[in-house]
């Protein structure tokens, strides 16, 4: 099996844009074009993207 | 009322002389306990490696998997009953509570926190049993009789989740209008140039934690007393090792921020 | 009133089925659980050798030193500490105990026990932590708001002490002069010829203690049950692993000596 | 150091026996002649004999 691409559409701009072949659940990345981040998510083989709010704890406590 | 924080440091090393001091105050405190030693120790003993997290910045921050917040409430479990019993020989009736025990504390879980992972990249993570603070019931904590406050609070989901000691105290002071919030534990106060200092402004604290004189906990701490202090709450940082600490505490000893 | 009994091999295996059940309970119920299961577990895990005790005539406890008190009360700490947080998330505020808190259970400490030795020698030797109930301050179990007890005790020194559960729970239902008292554990009640037997009457219950029918844990609690039930406590020994369990034992399931 | 003889009195008859020279604290000790048991007590070198009034528990439960 050839090694797939993962190529993932910005949801604000729609620049196409590919992820690393290693990425992993819950990464942040990045669109090159605006600059939106997003957290890829994998979920039974399919790649989706969640918009990141940056409502997470940073733990800065 | 005054709030009596019994660090960890003095819950492990010796927390007789605080316990002691305690039938005193029996009908005007609250009684906030750490036990951060305790949980270390206990996790050692049972080969469970600790688990940290790094997050953006650098800040590297303990992991509270499933199995590490099960111990974290047992040893806080023996700390709290620990206390209690010892009060009831006192002849003190004193009552132990989790934030669980009638939701007197609810936390909200950290259910998603960025970290950089091990290959150097931005990942979003379960957070694991961690809470921060949503709602203190304090009607709950009036003495009397006397309340012990564990630092585990529940979610509105009934998860337990491991919270901060201090910020616990903090909060507690805050919500009852504490007219004391007495930080015991194993140093005597805030030392610079190798003196106690024995008063601060919560604009000299404020200005401390900025410097580079103050590190780690201590900075902490004199956060949320130039915080209190703001709000009329005098803030004591003493040592819970001497004779009768919380008199020597009302009486001047360690640092205290008003 | 009723008193509920949650077995430790309930805790253990199961207690979801129990713990959706109390809501309905909230107001008219004291939870009294066990954990021996647990305990077991944490020694094990922690390296601790159980020390044992063989006393004249050939029985052998299990010899509770301070290293085995301090695993059995914090196991006993998590499942109260579960227990009740899991409640939470069903939206009852419940309120977790061990004897120490308020002195609800105090207990005096068998400080002095004869064993034979490895010697095959008679000799008097410390108890250790372990009690014999002596009060029960029952008006601070009586709901509203639910109680959730574990069984420790404490004594008028301020130790800490391991008690039976079962113990406890008989004692509280006849100090609360309670209606029912419901044993849940992992059998379906007390089995005789491959059936549940759906009632006793005490001298029934009594006959059987003496036969060679039953064994161990159920002859314990068919002698308190026969002596429950001649107060007027209807007890019910039934399985707290089926689907509302407490419904189940109240509407007939299990063995009921009355 | 010769063995020294561990020899007691019974307190209710005055009978003098010898406790074995293994002897533990806390032991059970009975007067040959009445029968009388004791609680063998060692402390810093010196041994008494504490009544036995059979108070201890015996963990039936
Ligand atoms: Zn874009
Ligand atoms: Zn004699």
């Amino acid at each position: 099996m050839a090694t797939q691409k993962l190529v993932v559409q910005c949801k604000v701009c729609g620049t196409e844009f590919e992820l690393p072949e290693d990425v992993m659940d819950g990464e942040i990345a990045s669109c090159p074009t605006c600059g939106a981040r997003y957290i890829v998510r994998l979920k039974g083989g399919s790649v989706t993207l969640e918009e990141f709010k940056g409502d997470v704890e940073d733990y800065g406590e | 009322m005054i709030v009596v924080k019994i660090g960890g440091s003095v819950v492990c090393k010796d927390a007789s002389k605080v316990i002691q001091n305690l039938p005193k105050y029996a009908d005007r405190a609250v009684v906030i306990h750490g036990g951060g030693c305790l949980v270390n120790e206990l996790l050692k003993r049972m080969g469970i490696e600790p688990k940290f997290l790094t997050h953006p910045g650098g800040l590297v921050s303990r992991y509270t998997d499933w199995e590490t917040l099960k111990v974290f409430v047992m040893a806080m479990g023996w700390i709290n009953k620990y206390i209690v019993a010892s009060l009831h020989g006192l002849g003190v009736q004193a009552l132990g509570l989790t934030g669980a025990d009638l939701g007197v504390v609810v936390a909200k879980r950290k259910e998603r926190v960025l970290v950089i992972d091990e290959r150097g990249r931005q990942r979003v993570v379960d957070g694991g049993y961690v809470g921060k603070i949503a709602e203190i019931r304090v009607d709950k904590l009036t003495p009397p009789p006397l309340k012990v406050l564990a630092p585990v609070a529940v979610s509105e989901k009934g998860e337990l989740l491991n919270i901060d000691g201090d910020q616990l105290a903090f909060d507690v002071a805050r919500e009852a209008k504490a007219e004391r919030l007495i930080l015991l534990s194993d140093v005597e106060g805030l030392i610079l140039g190798g003196k106690v200092v024995p008063r601060l402004t919560p604009e000299e604290a404020e200005k401390l934690v900025k410097s580079e004189e103050v590190r780690g906990g201590m900075k902490r701490k004199l956060l949320m007393a130039s915080e209190a202090a703001k709000l009329g709450i005098e803030v004591v940082i003493s040592s819970g090792l001497v004779d009768s600490p919380i008199d020597a505490a009302l009486n001047g000893a360690g640092t205290h921020i008003i």
